[in-house]
């Protein structure tokens, strides 16, 4: 296995020790490495707590910072943080005005943060949760809510971050997370697999002229399986699951995040911005704000994402806003 | 005696922790087939950190043994079922809250509240095969043993029967949930590693009142 | 190939065309997609120029910007700019200050960069020149100016481009980039070989549990190829190699740049810094600013390096200072 | 006749891209062993950019002929040998700026430029296996024969004679510069792909004076 690392077993409390000693700007509580907070809270504002599987690097922990969120739970390399790390960071975050859980829609982590949810109400702390489930590979539609969460929850935290820094009550950062959650479509493309330290050896395949469309972050099965094609014309055909869902008729305005799965070169996310540019266009909508890069990550997986949220007057200012994480800085123009 | 008292209770812990350990590697083999291996190793440390924590008590109350059992699991086992019989012991101690000692008609209450408590934190009905699948007959058939006043010893070795054919059953059913969600159709055939631990559970459970 | 390409001709001007659709703030003159220049330049302010083969991203256009680059020459995938973009770019960047050239050691860039400066000369424009030259494994000490520039070129563009907007000459700005370039040091380790599009295939290959300590941006010779190691060890004997050139006695404070290839995942950058960061400590480097990511890449080569360089009270603040490019955002605390 | 006349050069430059036409494949195999095998392609594009550029012109100078071959080669052929002719070009018309034909003389102190233009451009000497080692005895036999009075067809075939020699020793060097510096000792034994160019230019200007 090629891989900068240790002792597997050790991987992500080095990779931690590694994030604390570089960023003074986050830190630990509960003498927990996995409990990641801002060093400094922000009095009276709501706190925003994420978590999830280690291996995806900016997310989860990255964009704990200004004008995103207050807190992490670490898990091990794609397995949830426990319902204990949760309630730590949930500790910590509160200044009173309540806590937000926006994460994934996985199994493990919903059912820990429930709980931790269900703890945090015991100590007098309230809670509200909305989950990202913006994979539109992963159920039909209908089926919204059973959807994987994948690099699209960017925008729910942008989003929830910037109206959290506003000082919106907990209701309110909630449900505009819910409205950025309900608007935000992501599909993705993998190319190559990749390993998890402890396991040391790919858990799955992909052949040497393979590409799977709808591919989940942790490899879970996509649509379809089929030869690798030019990029345009993966790009259209994702750009098609997407388009099915969405119209640009009566509102226009859309983000769009290209995100990079771990392998694929900046260079490629931007021949996939090309096209992708060229197809929202062509089907109407105005993108008003663009964001590539990696964002969302599967460790070394080959591959890309294709996110669009569609804007309106109150979620496109929140994009806009200024962010400044250790992993994430945005300067609003 | 018919009954599950306070005196017993850390012993029935270490039983738990005994049966996990030795149930370590099966449980991690099913787990490896539609999963990530890691349930037998879960499991074995949850409930060992289950029986410590409530070996460590003094004097607590049935309720309080439940409950910080539920709680050390938690802890020292997040994965999907380590939280899912942390949620079933916390809800099932509240259920049985101010209760001396457990018969049939408080360990009816005790698995209805476990298996709703996971049921609700896991979202799932039943047929999604999960370890739900298991919960249900248990606590249905312990209600019904209670409803014609069955011995503890009976009722428990009869929701264990009941707990084991469900379990086959759960060989026919597609996974909708968890990572084994992901395998869907390949699911079929495979008996749920989740389920399998209720089985465990609720076995250990009756094996230790017959000896009591 | 497992490439986001189309056409792998068109591969440098598609990635540019979507480069372009994406950050307005950069744009091109000439009528060349190629001459990648600022869309505001700032008057009175010396020029910064770099250039340099594609497929390094965010390498070299990726810092054009505010308190960066004002233009980039950008070849071909590995391949030097010719000249004569060289020279459009210089000239649109002029604003009567005299324009710095800051690029990397590489024969083709030298070659071309020294020619558009020659052409600048017959239309009045004063240019100067200082290339990075940091990669320790491309030539022993008392050879240092036939080093190949790697990452640490980085910490050229930021003092630089720090200097310049502070409307330093062009001596001055010259001056401080030269000083920077003398004070840092790189030292990269590969684990696998990239794919040039037009090439389509590895144009070398290394061993399934080798690494090559050492080895260029381009797949160059290294200094040692060798059994994959503990991520310590690796580190241990990549920092030997600066630390056999650079003492922190007199001066302590440092910059540090952990810079992945490509294809290694962000989670084992830290893992690398973590022990870069102990190494330092122990050699009683002061390390002051922190720079952890993707910076220079060789397309989708697995792999990293470390740069450190050596700050004074000149280069401190320089190094602190914002800076926000499409590329790269740094936020002065 | 033996000089080359601004009417002459526009069909020498002709001559120039037929060679590198016909070299084309040739030079990119040579470029391909420790290079990256664009040589054939840049030489080509190069030398038929300058032949348009050339003909192009209406009744220009030596110099501004010369001139604008490598202007135009260096816009079509940014690889490194694509400038460095450019280059070498462009100092040569410098050279022979306000000639009105080109005789021995004239192009000793061509070639001179030449290959001074080239050598401090590239930041070589000779013996770094680059395109100078060619350059280098193609300037000093042309300054010799210039001292000794030959004729300008006899000079260019003896500066051919020693250009083929110099190639053929390039085969003993070990590359310092460029992309082949990094195959180090792998480079010894085989023909500078450079210094191969040097020899095809010179070769097809001593066969056009021959036929002139
Ligand atoms: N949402 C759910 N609700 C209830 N039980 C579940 C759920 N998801 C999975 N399970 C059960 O958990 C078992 C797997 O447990 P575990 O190995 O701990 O999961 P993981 O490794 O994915 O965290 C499954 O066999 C199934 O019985
Ligand atoms: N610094 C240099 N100065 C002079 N000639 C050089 C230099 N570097 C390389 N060369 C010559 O250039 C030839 C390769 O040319 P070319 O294929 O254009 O290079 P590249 O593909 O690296 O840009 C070499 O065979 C050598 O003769
Ligand atoms: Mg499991
Ligand atoms: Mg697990
Ligand atoms: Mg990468
Ligand atoms: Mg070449």
């Amino acid at each position: 296995m090629k891989k900068f690392l240790n002792n597997p077993e050790n991987f992500v409390d080095e990779m931690l020790e590694g994030i604390y000693l570089a960023h003074p700007e986050v830190t630990n509580v509960a003498n927990d490495l996995r409990c990641f907070v801002r060093t400094e809270p922000v009095k009276g504002k709501v706190g925003l707590v994420t978590g999830g599987g280690s291996g995806h690097l900016p997310l989860f922990l990255g964009y704990v910072g200004d004008n995103m969120l207050d807190g992490a739970g670490v898990g091990g390399v794609f397995q949830s943080p426990s319902s204990e790390q949760i309630l730590e960071v949930t500790k910590y975050v509160d200044q009173g005005a309540g806590v937000l859980y926006l994460y994934g829609n996985y199994s493990g982590d919903l059912i820990n943060f429930d709980m931790a949810g269900e703890l945090a109400d015991f100590d007098g702390i309230k809670t509200a949760t909305v989950v990202g489930c913006d994979d539109v590979a992963s159920s039909v539609v209908g089926e919204e809510h059973k959807r994987r969460g994948v690099a699209g929850i960017f925008f729910l935290y942008k989003a929830a971050g910037a109206a959290a820094a506003q000082m919106k009550s907990l209701d309110e950062v909630a449900r505009i997370a819910e409205k950025a959650s309900v608007r935000t479509r992501t599909i993705g493309v993998a190319l190559s697999p990749c390993i998890v330290p402890e396991i040391g050896k790919p858990s799955f395949n992909i052949g040497e002229d393979e590409m799977e469309i709808g591919m989940g972050i942790h490899g879970e099965n996509g649509i379809t399986r089929k030869k690798m094609a030019a990029a345009d014309d993966v790009v259209d055909e994702m750009m098609a699951l997407i388009l099915a869902e969405q119209s640009y008729e009566t509102e226009s305005d859309v983000a769009v995040l290209i995100n990079g799965l771990g392998a694929t070169p900046l260079e490629e996310l931007y021949v996939i911005y090309r096209r992708t540019a060229q197809v929202l266009k062509q089907a109407g909508a105005n993108i008003r704000h663009v964001f590539i890069g990696e964002f969302a990550t599967s460790m070394e997986m080959a591959g890309a994402s294709i996110s669009v949220l569609k804007l309106d007057d109150e979620l496109e200012p929140l994009i806009a806003a200024g962010a400044n994480t250790p992993f994430f800085k945005h300067i609003k123009f | 005696m018919d009954n599950i008292t306070k005196t017993n209770l850390p012993i029935l812990f270490e039983r738990f922790s005994e049966v996990f350990a030795e149930q370590k590697d099966a449980l991690i083999a099913l787990d490896s087939k539609v999963g990530d291996s890691d349930l037998g190793l879960t499991m074995a440390k949850g409930f060992a950190a289950a029986t410590a924590a409530v070996s460590a008590l003094e004097d607590a109350s049935v309720e309080t043994q439940l409950k910080t059992a539920g709680v050390a699991i938690a802890r020292a086992a997040p994965s999907t079922m380590g939280t899912l019989m942390a949620t079933g012991f916390m809800r099932g101690s509240a259920a049985v809250k101010d209760c001396e000692m457990l018969g049939t008609v408080q360990l009816a209450d005790f698995w209805v509240a476990f298996r709703d408590g996971v049921a609700q934190r896991g979202r799932v009905q039943v047929g999604d095969k999960t370890v739900v699948d298991v919960l249900h007959p248990i606590a249905e058939t312990m209600i019904k043993q209670a409803e014609s006043g069955a011995a503890l010893t009976e009722a428990l070795h009869i929701a264990y029967a009941s707990a084991s054919e469900a379990l086959e059953a759960t060989k026919d059913l597609v996974a909708q949930h968890g990572k084994a969600a992901a395998f869907q159709e390949k699911t079929r055939g495979i008996q749920d590693a989740g389920s399998t631990v209720a089985v465990i559970l609720i076995k250990a459970m009756a094996d230790f009142v017959s000896e009591l």
